[in-house]
């Protein structure tokens, strides 16, 4: 069940050209508000007309403006879960559900609508009506309509934005499952950096209307290929330099305004020329605080910085520090658990020391020149 | 029409009149008699148009010629049945004493209601009347057209209008007094009858004519003011 | 008093109303959903009934479907019906006089329902006629009931251009308000009153019905 | 070929729509807005002109509005207006028998106006007559305007209550309906059929306009 | 501006029972999907109406049903923002937010509401309808709407659920900043766990149309009152027992069927009852994990279990691993930083020790008789 289109649209002040084949499985897109994802998807169901470009499912064209193709939208089999749900107004929870189901019996369908429900824990709601429902029984109504007909492609816009994290956790669960009992292409917008992570086996993150970067999930979310996608990733510390040398053990030296000389174990194939400007980052949760109290770490020598922690926000689980090194130049951004947290606490007030390891540096490859 | 059944199409002035004559007559034969009452025009039009009526009166006989020229009535059936006049109505409560044609000119008289001349025979006749008696130009301004002479009266026995011409066979009626208007001063009002072209009830028709033009018919049609002509 | 003009206006009034939405429908919809040049041209023919006298409408239809006329000779002769006259006639007149007052208000509410919506049955594999039964007329109920009332209503009422089509003849196409007419006519308001009172009652318990039928929200 | 009836029947349309736009406006928001006993009852007295044959009413009306009826005594009295046989008389009558077809549907679109936006506008601190002007209005903007255009259509056209109300005066009353009635009436089809014409023109530039105005969504 | 009500509402299966008092600030309404949030919000707003109860804004009641109090929505000063948005849609983005905003010059409008375009990022969208733009960019619009007429009491519905996490945390800081500038008090629902912990001076969690628990975040999130407060709050290890023995410094011995013998550090008032039933619960991410390549640490040898790891599952920044102890009996679930989990991964496939600090188990004070 491959899925490949190559779309284009403008609108008076935003267009749109992106081209992409995804295969089974779920292909989560991601970007920020406004990049084009539930455009994207719209153009692949049919409700808008692309201005020019072709879509392919299952190697058929559903749409192909050249030779003026376009697959009426009943037609293609293709599952869309609208951002803003879109129930019928004039009809209850079941017979919302129940509405795409055809040519079952009726004991049968009744069977099948009660999974659903009870799948999305909908089952007291039956006979109510959408306006009786709350936000997010409104998501998971509309999420049972679209399974309902078993499509083999499944546009997802933000499934689950307005559900509970219990809630969620479990149809996230569901979902997976779907897939793997039956093949099912899946793209499943989402603006929950975790989610994210965890739904896709490839992710498209999507920005301007354009391609960010398309890659399985591990790539996309430690090896960001620009420093937008580094951005919407949370990467958050984003440094630019130069290569000042390169040593024998593959360890690439940057020379950087901020924090002067930084090492990086660089993973790219091309060796990269002395001098070349190079822009690297590090995920805030990869930044290891020194504790004051403790020898330093063999493996922890690297890229030691001193300075001291300007801001510190708690947020549940973990706590975020903002740390500036000793002379204001380079700021960073450090997630730390609580438990770590909790023991660098007696010397927040003080200098503290952090180290970038070499391994955690990654090189964005559009400044290599790859 | 036919087995026994006759459509009777005539003018609304008729409609009292012709309901005591088929009364009569359909008590004396075991004969069905419809009768379709509606303005002559509309009548003639849908006489035109293929109505299934048997017998035709129109209040003006120019209609029965018109249709007659486009050979949609049975030659020579054409029968002057009554020769209409035309009265003066006076709304009671006005308090207002006109003096025959002339005292239509008073300022006191604020509107005067005719049938339409346009097309209604008895519009025609009063127009013709207020003319002779040299007072047209005076009322001109103070018309109002009634549809026909129904709506004519109607408007005088609401009282939004003073005065009114109309046919004496409807101008018996509470809360207006009426005087006649000699008949030398419009031209004759005649109103014809004719069997249509095509009637599957010829026989029946002729013999309702000759009901109607018998004794009892032209007595009950004398009553409400249809005066049939001597001699014709 | 004859109770037949009510039994007529009551049969012409029920199939006319059937006919009027059915057409009306489907005219609402074609200009609704389909855009194609010229298209206000379909809308002003369709309100032409309400802007000429329903006399003077009442003769043009009596010229184009009378025993002489195109429609009304191709009837007869192909079909052997005859609609002038008859009680048929009656209907016709009525769908045609009160057809604007349906297709208006029922495009408007047509066009008044989301396309989303639409969009949403599509991408359940649903037909354009099924999503149009389905979701499009319940959405746009409302609009559709209150044109059909209104239709409905001046349907009962026609006057005018049944007068001219059907004729004034009792017993066979004489409906209650040409029966309400006459009586006016002949000064017998009396009658007249009586026969409003029931005619009154009449669309009071249709419009009572209505309103009982539309008391949900949907 | 007078033009005094064409321009008679521009004026009466237009002051009688603007009589029916704010009558029938403030009806139907009270008929759609607010709960009360036996407001079907409202309804149907609304629906009545409908109803009843044009000619029949226009008597009721001459009966009511004339010099010795009870409106039409007071506002002599009060005010020195007279109605009937005046152009006012003919805007009253086309008031009367056009004002259902608007109310009608400018209801259903008032119904179908989603609360939640009021709602979020009483939120902003606006009071219920801006609301009313700035959110509900705009919104049933479709259905209002259909009723506005079958109002607008049934007021140029009408015939039967005007006939009866201001009469038949050349020069004065008589209205193009009337004069087209007139000319069938005396067989002059062709004039009929030019004043046709006429009537179909103007009720065609005044859709045009309308369709033109109304080309948005909103 | 304080804010306090008392309501009641009931619908066919749901019923709906609140008192609660909050000051100025931010207090966060938590609870799963259905549990009456909106609700609330809409019964204190005016949209719905109560079937019985109170609201006092800044002590004026604006409703009370025993005296027939009803106070007209637009005089209660009130901005709400509406789950669904309810965006005018035949005005333009920059006519829906001017909406609001009376008896201001033309210029000092153009000003503002240009300035609260600036602030949600809206700027290049002032003529579009909201037809024309992304979700994201609608619920943006929504917002400035509401901030637009400067309300004291601010009611806001999933306020950021369309929102990407950069334009998130700038709305975040925002929020926080408008409030710091003028008195305010905020009603912020929100499904986001975090959300909560970092807009939440206060937390109340609803459950089911009835208050669960309300108090200070930190109370909420780390000592839950309610099973059910310590499920919604992602505690998930959750577990019963009896009080088997109080030792001399306070550590109080729990015996339980899953686990044996548990050592906590008890921090009620009430000294428990030997045999008392307690019920304990201890966060995924304060579970630690002992690295069998170090010596135990003096404070991480309460409550020592052996078991083996069931399965691991990647969330981006972390890692969740679901343990099992080697009897079978007890299932947890850990939480740990990718850094910490790069440590224990050669490990992973053997036998594996974690370690309940005595310190983070807390346990529940309905179980407590408190
Ligand atoms: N009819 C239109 N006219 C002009 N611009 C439009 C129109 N429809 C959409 N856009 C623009 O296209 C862009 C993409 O919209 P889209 O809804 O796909 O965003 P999105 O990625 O889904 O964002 P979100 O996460 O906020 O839902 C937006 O910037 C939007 O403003
Ligand atoms: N008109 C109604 N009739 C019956 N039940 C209703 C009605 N309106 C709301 N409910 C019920 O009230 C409960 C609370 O709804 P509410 O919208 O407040 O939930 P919520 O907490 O906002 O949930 P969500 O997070 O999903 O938005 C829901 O279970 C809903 O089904
Ligand atoms: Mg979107
Ligand atoms: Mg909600």
């Amino acid at each position: 069940m491959a899925l490949s289109f190559s779309l284009k649209k403008r609108f008076r002040d935003f267009s749109f050209d992106i081209d992409l084949s995804i295969g089974e499985g779920i292909t989560v897109l991601f970007g920020p508000s406004g990049a084009g994802k539930s455009l994207l998807l719209n153009m692949v169901s049919g409700i808008v007309s692309p201005d020019e470009g072709v879509v392919t499912i299952d190697h058929i064209d559903v749409f192909r403006s050249s030779e003026g193709i376009d697959m009426p939208i009943r037609c293609r089999r293709v599952g869309h879960l609208f951002q803003d749900y879109a129930l019928f107004p004039h009809m209850t929870v079941y017979q919302n559900i129940a509405y795409g189901i055809s040519r079952l019996q009726s004991s049968e369908l009744r069977r099948r609508v009660g999974e659903l429900m009870e799948l999305m824990r909908l089952s007291g709601l039956r006979d109510r009506y959408p306006d009786e429902i709350s936000g997010g029984q409104r998501q998971r109504t509309a999420l049972a309509r679209t399974l309902a007909t078993e499509p083999r492609v499944l546009l997802l816009d933000e499934p689950f934005s307005a559900l509970d994290y219990q809630v969620r956790e479990k149809l996230r669960a569901d979902l997976a499952t779907i897939h793997e009992r039956y093949p099912i292409t899946m793209l499943f917008v989402t603006h929950d950096l975790e989610e994210a992570f965890i739904m896709g086996e490839n992710i498209a993150v999507v920005n301007d209307g354009g391609l960010e970067q398309f890659g399985p999930r591990d790539e996309v979310f430690y090896r960001p290929g620009t420093r937008n996608v580094a951005r919407f990733i949370g990467t958050r510390n984003i440094f630019s330099g130069r290569v000042s040398r390169v040593e024998e053990d593959g360890t690439v030296v940057l020379e950087c305004d901020e924090m002067g000389e930084v090492r990086t174990a660089y993973g790219g194939r091309v060796r990269p020329a002395r001098g070349a400007p190079a822009t690297f980052a590090i995920r805030p949760e990869e930044i290891m605080v020194i504790r004051p109290d403790r020898p330093i770490d063999r493996r922890v020598r690297d890229n030691v910085l001193d300075g001291s922690v300007v801001s510190a926000t708690a947020r549940g689980t973990s706590h975020t520090l903002f740390f500036q090194t000793a002379d204001g130049r380079a700021k960073l951004k450090i997630e730390m658990p609580n438990s770590a947290y909790r023991k660098v606490l007696p010397f927040m007030d003080g200098t503290i020391s952090v180290s970038l390891k070499k391994e955690s540096i990654w090189i964005l490859p559009d400044a290599r020149g790859e | 029409a036919g087995e026994g059944r006759l459509i009777v199409a005539a003018a609304s002035t008729l409609s009292f009149a012709l309901r005591e004559v088929a009364g009569d007559f359909e008590e004396e034969t075991d004969v069905v008699v419809i009768l379709s009452f509606g303005s002559t025009g509309k009548l003639a039009r849908q006489i035109e148009n293929g109505a299934p009526f048997d017998i035709f009166f129109a209040a003006d006989d120019a209609y029965i010629d018109e249709l007659d020229e486009k050979g949609l009535l049975l030659p020579g059936t054409k029968r002057v049945y009554a020769r209409g006049r035309i009265v003066l109505a006076v709304n009671r409560d006005s308090g207002l004493v006109v003096k025959g044609l002339k005292g239509l000119a008073t300022p006191a008289v604020e509107r005067i209601s005719i049938a339409n001349p346009a097309h209604a025979p008895y519009g025609i006749a009063a127009k013709e009347a207020l003319i002779s008696a040299g007072v047209w130009d005076e009322v001109e301004k103070r018309l109002v057209y009634g549809e026909n002479i129904r709506q004519a009266l109607q408007f005088v026995q609401t009282g939004n209008v003073t005065a009114g011409i109309v046919s004496i066979s409807v101008a018996d009626v509470p809360g207006v007094d009426y005087t006649i208007i000699d008949d030398s001063l419009h031209g004759p009002i005649d109103q014809a009858v004719a069997l249509v072209k095509g009637t599957e009830a010829q026989e029946e028709a002729v013999r309702f004519l000759n009901h109607l033009f018998g004794p009892e018919g032209r007595k009950i049609m004398k009553r409400y003011g249809f005066m049939i002509p001597d001699g014709l | 008093m004859d109770l037949f003009p009510l039994f007529l206006t009551l049969k012409v009034s029920l199939v006319s109303a059937v006919f009027t939405v059915t057409i009306g429908l489907s005219l609402a919809w074609l200009a609704a959903r389909c855009d194609f040049p010229g298209k206000w041209i379909l809308d002003v023919i369709i309100m032409q009934p309400l802007v000429i006298p329903p006399t003077v409408l009442g003769y043009y239809l009596l010229v184009v479907l009378g025993k002489y006329g195109p429609v009304g000779r191709f009837l007869n002769d192909v079909f052997g019906i005859t609609l002038v006259f008859t009680w048929k006639g009656a209907v016709v007149a009525a769908v045609v006089a009160s057809l604007p007052l349906f297709v208006k208000p029922a495009r408007a509410a047509l066009e008044g329902v989301d396309r989303n919506l639409e969009n949403a049955a599509r991408l359940l594999g649903k037909t354009e006629w099924q999503i149009f039964r389905t979701i499009t007329i319940p959405l746009a109920w409302r609009g559709i009931v209150a044109g059909a009332v209104m239709a409905f209503a001046r349907a009962t009422g026609e006057f005018g251009a049944t007068l001219m089509v059907a004729g004034n003849i009792p017993g066979l196409t004489q409906t209650l308000p040409i029966a309400i007419y006459d009586a006016v006519q002949m000064g017998d308001t009396t009658l007249a009153n009586t026969m409003v009172a029931i005619i009154t009652m009449f669309s009071m318990s249709v419009l009572y019905f209505v309103n009982w039928l539309t008391r949900g929200k949907y």
